[in-house]
């Protein structure tokens, strides 16, 4: 078991793959270490949301997965 | 009545809302949006991804916001996922109300929510290859006018 | 392209939808609305009279100037004459846009236009015989929304 | 040949008939006596439209119609 961060939308790009498996339990200063600097940018501005077991983080900075979580980072929505 | 879906595939609007009107025989009138993948531009085809456990619940959350909002009596949401070519129709909302004005104004709220607010990320294929399509500051403006 | 129809017989309202689609391929959306004869209040049956010399050209008029107020590729505006049964369809409105905020308005526009200023009449029978439906002033401060 | 009236929407029921028959030519005092009391109480305000020939006329009290014309009282249309 491990916690599985997935990169939405553009993200993916920047994380060079989908998601990533990382060892838990992972809180937020463990998140920006292991999503490699390009993703850590974006992921410190406020228009990156977060989701932790398919729920809404209100406060990012609280993340406290567990080993079997998914993460999910969720880069603002296209319009279009 | 209240349905709501994400598509793998294409669909059909004409038959979605001969469908919706009979589902809501007690309607005065329906209003409805169709969106397509517009064919101009060099777009080859779109590409739509989403972040299951948040988008189809946020959708449903949305159209039974509209119904609280509105004197509705059904509404329809499909939105499509996945590759679509060029004029394929990527969303559909439709509003069944007894007044002709509640109906119109649910489906212009729940289109600026979905535009602005539902968790989707689109990229186009052009001739020099994948693009992410960026958030639209209009489409943020269109949103603020219901707060 | 404008499709303004004076229709002495039912249609289907989705049917008229999916050709007015393909009739626009172009527009990145179509909005549209149909008004329904309201299957309530003691309502038997509706009857739609109308002046013919003015009537369609006042509706083609009427989809000229929402062309004009509004940046459309397409706009369509069916309505029944004679005699309707609760549920079947009145009207149907239609606009395809490059963008989504000029077709839903244009077809708020056309409706409020057709309901306060186009050339018909209308009563209904209830149970103790025919009524003619009076103007309403709701119409009214609808229309003049858009002077 | 004559000028027809015809009565539209409720006035028909004012009238008594959908439509009527008279010598030409007309103008708007002869269509004041020609329609009966109760039309003509309806047409001498603001509200009741007249068309000649298909046309709608600006100012009602110019009619000038002559025999094969048809003069149709326009009511305000149905909400609804």
């Amino acid at each position: 078991m491990a916690v599985k961060i997935l990169f939405l939308g553009p993200l993916q790009d920047l994380a060079g793959a989908g998601e990533r498996m990382v060892d838990g339990p992972l809180d937020w200063n463990g998140l920006i270490e292991a999503v490699g600097l390009d993703v850590a940018a974006k992921l410190q501005s406020e228009k990156v949301n977060v989701a932790c077991s398919g729920r809404l983080l209100p406060d990012k900075s609280t993340l406290a997965a567990q080993d079997g979580d998914e993460i999910a980072l969720l880069p603002p929505v296209s319009g279009g | 009545m209240i349905d709501v879906r994400l598509l793998e595939k294409g669909f059909s609007a004409g038959q979605a809302l001969a469908r919706f009107a009979k589902a809501n025989p007690g309607s005065g009138g329906i209003a409805s949006f169709v969106g397509k993948v517009r064919p101009d531009n060099d777009v080859k085809a779109l590409h739509l991804t989403h972040y299951e456990p948040l988008t189809l619940p946020g959708m449903e959350e949305l159209a039974q916001a509209a119904m609280s909002r509105f004197a509705l009596e059904g509404v329809l949401a499909w939105h499509r996922v996945g590759y679509l070519q060029p004029a394929a129709p990527i969303v559909l909302v439709a509003a069944a109300a007894r007044h002709r004005r509640d109906s119109l104004a649910a489906v212009d709220y729940t289109m600026d929510h979905l535009k602005s607010a539902a968790w989707f990320w689109k990229r186009e294929k052009r001739s020099d290859g994948w693009h992410w399509i960026e958030p639209r500051g209009q489409d943020h403006d269109d949103l603020a006018r219901w707060n």
